[in-house]
């Protein structure tokens, strides 16, 4: 028990020192890649992904560092890519918005806003298909439900019955465009439970909260045979895309900020678990390895060669 | 060998390949229903079940997200569409999603998914049911573009599309479904990437897609009456496309005429013709030239409709001026026509 | 009042005979174009445009023959049109799944599942921006809430409150499939509901009970200043396209239709009117008229020339 | 004249054309907040207020459809996209709906909708940001495509645009957002369906579109230091396409070189290919060239991206092959690299 909340505590310092990582080297202009830092969010990839089989499989968007790192705890897949190194298997042809790793479940990350909930709804139509017992959970932002192809693959995975949970992560922005000039309705976990499945809220920032409400979602999805949606809001810490913050820009104020900032996913979690008892040395010894990790695959990262010219053609088609 | 219809031959390699290989399933809007898509899904439902043939909402969006997904993880889906116009609603997950799969995993994984995808004429049909769109999808890198023509073609690249690791787009004209011709019994493959000549000959090279294919013949044969040889390529496949066989048959004959089932302008048309036009520079006797729907939005009135494909006749009289023959009279000439066949609705 | 129910009744006539028109010459093979009948949905259109002003506007499906000729009344633009013929302000370019007259306010028809909802939307969003007060009615079948343009248009509407409303003619088919294969949710109508709008069933095959419902709910629009969603059921007599009946087909059986027939929308209407105590005569001289009607327009529309097939190339753009 | 830049002369058309019009409305995903669509839509919340300057939600779909059918009722919306891979999303609305509007309103009546999108590229954009598609839109028979390239043509051609009575989509490339050239003050139009001759010159023809243009008047440049002299046509129309600029042009000098920012498999390259293959028949001393991209998703890292984009360098290289000239150093030359201005994000 307690030791899956230091395990859920080690992955949310994994991803926030990553995250200081890009920070820190972005400005060396060799991670030429666009940023959608994911600075706050944390507790929904690391509290689902804790709540998901290693075997299941996730698919993200463009804002995807916290998932990617959640689900594969490959920091070092992670650096090769976004330095665009041949030591990743993507061969840097991927960057920050498209990173997968099908051996760890991560199935894939799409740029296009709300296009990956029905190539998800499919993974989760071929693991019924397969009876192989795998389930999908699918991430994507508030703006992503004004797309029309999400009811589409809802309205389908309800008729179906699908083992999928769709989860929102809802920072009440796209770009920088409030929920108000978005949408013609009061709440979209209300709007969803009028489809055959079962819908779940919360607004913590506590990884192990969140564990737990994607466990009895999870539960639901096996159990019930229907799918689960879960909305988690939290707060985009930086601007949209960059490694920036943008209180300035006139369209959200630093307030909001701080009084999420006071239960940011990682302090909190630390702070929760040094209330339990964990003592302090234990903690410091994994933010220590898992800073030394980054430093690691920062430094594996940008040692490691390109691959060549010729691989610009390679992977169009099988076997070419 | 026995003969069965174009429409037959698509239904055989499904039923046969759905009986090899439990990870393909099929499935669109009106699959298993009883009309079948026009005959082509027959037995399906029965054989297989609805697990594996299926019908779904009026959702193309999602549904080729859907097919996707269930390429990725192993499976092999065959996704309907009665009419290629509703492709447009997919356009996102064909072009931004599907295409780039396969290079967005590191060339480590792909999407084995095909899309048949059925091209509507006749009985006023009208501008939305009656696009081609091949030229649109082989523009994209990253998706294979199948347009057979004869029933063998369809049987055999139909398997070859099903058993490909990457998506496939199999267009099929509505008209191809009644043609009738010699097709093997069992599974045998045509393979992708090869073109096939459909007629020797030795003074022009018509290459032909789908429907134009039947016309070219047709206007050969009218040809041969007066003494010109035509050569016939099918290229069969854009994507990926047989460029030597359309080559080396325009240095053969010295003249090509590019015949597509699709607006000329930005079309495969303009692509053969770029093609050939560089590879056989200094041998060719004229121009290439092209013929293709009229560039307008397709009209349903029957007349206007006429004059908005082409076909046998606008072949002959292109022919003519390529190689500056008289007009020949053609007023005897039966040129094909679904007048009695093929009537509303569909 | 008695007088309006006339004109109902007379509108009901008069696509019917349209529709009974089209039965007896199909076969002659002269209408080139794929027939998607309207016999059995009559009341809801006629009610509809029975509510609106002749100013507002409409717009509808390749299942329109009903709703063009409520809206415009002109049965001779009609059969000019199915006829392909000069005379017809198409000119034969759009056959039955494209009739529009803007003249009348009847905006156009697409044969895309869905695809008119947006751009009635887009119609509305003009008429507010142009503060000409008039209203927009757009017309679907139950098949069009699955795609996702649908949606993302009530979204819109919702958020936008734009003067609209959306009315779904739904005869639980799309083609030969059943609402279990296609829906995820138990009602429509109340899903749509979670949007900032009103919504309104009925299953009333009167078109003066569709009218009045039609009424409050274009009140609603007018001074709730947002959106309105109409659902009516209806029975759809014949084959999905084409002049016949396919009870054999196996999808459904010949006694629902003798259910829905019983209250038949031109026969109901009729007997409420004998029962109001309009004499038969009335309501005979009026058939007389709109049979009489039909017959001529038939037959100015087999009459009637051909355009030139250099029209063809007339129209793509402005001014060419 | 003042100089300004194409993001710049954008803005002056909008803010003109919205001034002079009321029923000039721009509407998109991001168009009013604080970045203002990289500074092109400037001052119009401020000028013209919310209700002619609007934020949507990502819905491309369904706000195609609201534009369409604000244009049929007598409106001219202006739609923007920040990334011209989101027309996908809206293909149904653009290529069934919009295009065959006036068609089947049998003329009289259509849509004047302006969509502006802009194509993407550098910073790792990757594969599902920087398509342009300028040859899909062309083949759809009644949708107008424009790609302008200098600053003036930026604010002519898009009043000329707005001004049109049919929809028109408008693809800006974001490198250009930042040439600066003379316009001139106040109304003027650029009229849809002229090209424009960037640089006299006679040993050769470029046809270039968009981006393109840029690199051609580079390697223009360097190859008339060698003494080779090249013409460069810039159609900046797709439809209607200025063919006599073009092929006048080639006639002139006998080759021929399209240099297009787009994928080459049946693009609009192949288009000039065929046009000028064809009329400038017996003319030309050697084949038409084309070249665009690699015919492959586009890759996120730098040296990729690099050898994915054609350039200046691309350009002579070709030229000297096509006119049998060694290849010249070039080591000295320093090409376009937004290495230094042009940083992530985008
Ligand atoms: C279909 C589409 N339209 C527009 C964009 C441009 N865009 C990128 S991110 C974004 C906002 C998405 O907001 P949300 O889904 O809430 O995700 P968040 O960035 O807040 O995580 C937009 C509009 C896009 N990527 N895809
Ligand atoms: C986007 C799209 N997909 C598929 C079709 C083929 N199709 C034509 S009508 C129809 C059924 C529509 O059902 P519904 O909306 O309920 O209308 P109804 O025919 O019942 O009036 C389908 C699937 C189409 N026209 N458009
Ligand atoms: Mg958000
Ligand atoms: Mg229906």
């Amino acid at each position: 028990m307690i030791d899956e909340a230091i395990d859920i505590y080690r992955k949310l310092v994994l991803i926030r020192r990553s995250e200081e990582a890009i920070r820190r080297w972005y400005g060396q202009d060799e991670m030429k890649t666009p940023m959608h830092m994911s600075m706050g969010e944390e507790a929904i990839p690391v509290g689902v992904c804790a709540a998901l089989a290693s075997t299941d499989q996730v698919m993200g968007t463009y804002r995807t560092h916290a998932l990617y790192l959640a689900k594969t705890d490959d920091v070092d897949g992670f650096f090769a890519e976004l330095y665009g190194r041949a030591s990743s298997p993507l061969r840097g042809k991927c960057g920050s918005m498209h990173l997968s790793a099908p051996e760890h479940g991560m199935m894939g990350c799409s740029a296009i806003v709300a296009s990956a909930v029905p190539v998800s709804t499919g993974l989760a139509f071929a693991n019924r298909y397969q009876a192989n017992g795998k389930l999908v959970a699918v991430f994507f932002g508030d703006g992503a439900v004004e797309g029309g192809v999400f009811w589409e693959s809802l309205n389908f995975a309800c008729l179906r019955q699908l083992p999928i949970l769709l989860v929102c992560e809802d920072n009440g922005l796209a770009v920088h465009t409030l929920p108000e000039t978005r949408h013609g309705y009061d709440s979209i976990t209300q709007l969803v439970a009028g489809y055959r499945c079962d819908t779940w809220e919360t607004d913590s920032t506590d990884a192990v909260v969140v564990r737990d409400l994607a466990r009895r979602a999870i539960g639901r999805i096996r159990e019930g045979k229907r799918p689960g949606f879960l909305r988690c809001r939290y707060y985009r810490y930086l601007e949209h895309v960059g490694i920036n913050t943008d209180f300035d820009a006139g369209y959200r104020t630093e307030e909001g900020y701080r009084e999420w900032l006071a239960r940011d996913p990682v302090d909190l979690r630390r702070r929760l678990l040094l209330e339990q008892g964990v003592p302090e040395e234990r903690l410091c010894r994994i933010e220590a390895v898992e800073t030394e990790r980054v430093r690691q695959a920062v430094e594996k990262a940008k040692a490691a060669e390109f691959c060549n010219q010729s691989a610009l053609y390679e992977g169009v088609f099988a076997g070419a | 060998m026995r003969k069965i219809t174009f429409c037959e031959a698509l239904n055989e390699a499904l039923v046969e390949e759905m009986e090899r290989d439990p990870s393909v399933f099929i499935y669109g809007i009106g699959v298993p229903d009883h009309k079948k898509i026009f005959g082509s899904t027959n037995h399906l439902l029965e054989k297989f079940g609805p697990d594996r043939c299926l019908d779904t909402p009026i959702s193309e969006d999602a549904m080729t997200g859907v097919g996707l997904g269930a390429a990725i993880n192993g499976l092999r889906p065959i996704h309907v569409h009665i009419r290629v116009d509703f492709l447009l609603l997919a356009m996102n997950q064909l072009a931004n999603m599907a295409s780039s799969c396969r290079y967005g995993f590191g060339g480590r994984r792909g999407a084995p998914l095909v899309i048949r995808a059925i091209v509507g004429r006749g009985w006023g049909q009208g501008f939305q049911h009656s696009k081609s769109m091949h030229a649109v999808m082989a523009h994209i890198p990253g998706l294979k573009v199948v347009l057979p023509t004869t029933p063998r073609d369809a049987k055999g690249l139909l398997i070859a599309a099903i058993r490909d690791d990457d998506p496939v787009l199999f267009f099929e004209h509505r008209w191809l479904y009644w043609q009738e011709a010699e097709v093997p019994e069992g599974s045998f493959v045509e393979p992708l990437g090869k073109g096939r000549i459909l007629r020797k000959g030795s003074d022009l090279t018509i290459v032909a897609t789908s429907w134009m294919n039947v016309e070219a013949v047709h206007a050969a044969s009218i040809l041969e009456r007066r003494g010109v040889s035509i050569e016939i390529v099918d290229p069969r496949c854009l994507v990926p496309l047989d460029q030597a066989i359309i080559v080396e048959s325009v240095k053969k004959t010295g003249r090509c005429l590019v015949a597509d089932n699709d607006w000329v302008y930005c079309g495969f048309s303009a692509e053969v013709a770029a093609l050939v036009s560089d590879a056989c520079f200094g041998m060719l006797k004229g121009p290439v030239k092209r013929i293709g729907f009229a560039q307008t939005p397709c009209p349903t009135v029957r007349h206007l409709e006429n004059a908005f494909y082409p076909n046998a006749e606008t072949i002959v009289r292109t022919i003519e001026r390529m190689l500056d023959l008289p007009e020949m009279d053609l007023s005897g000439e039966r040129f094909f026509s679904h007048e009695n066949r093929f009537k509303g609705p569909f």
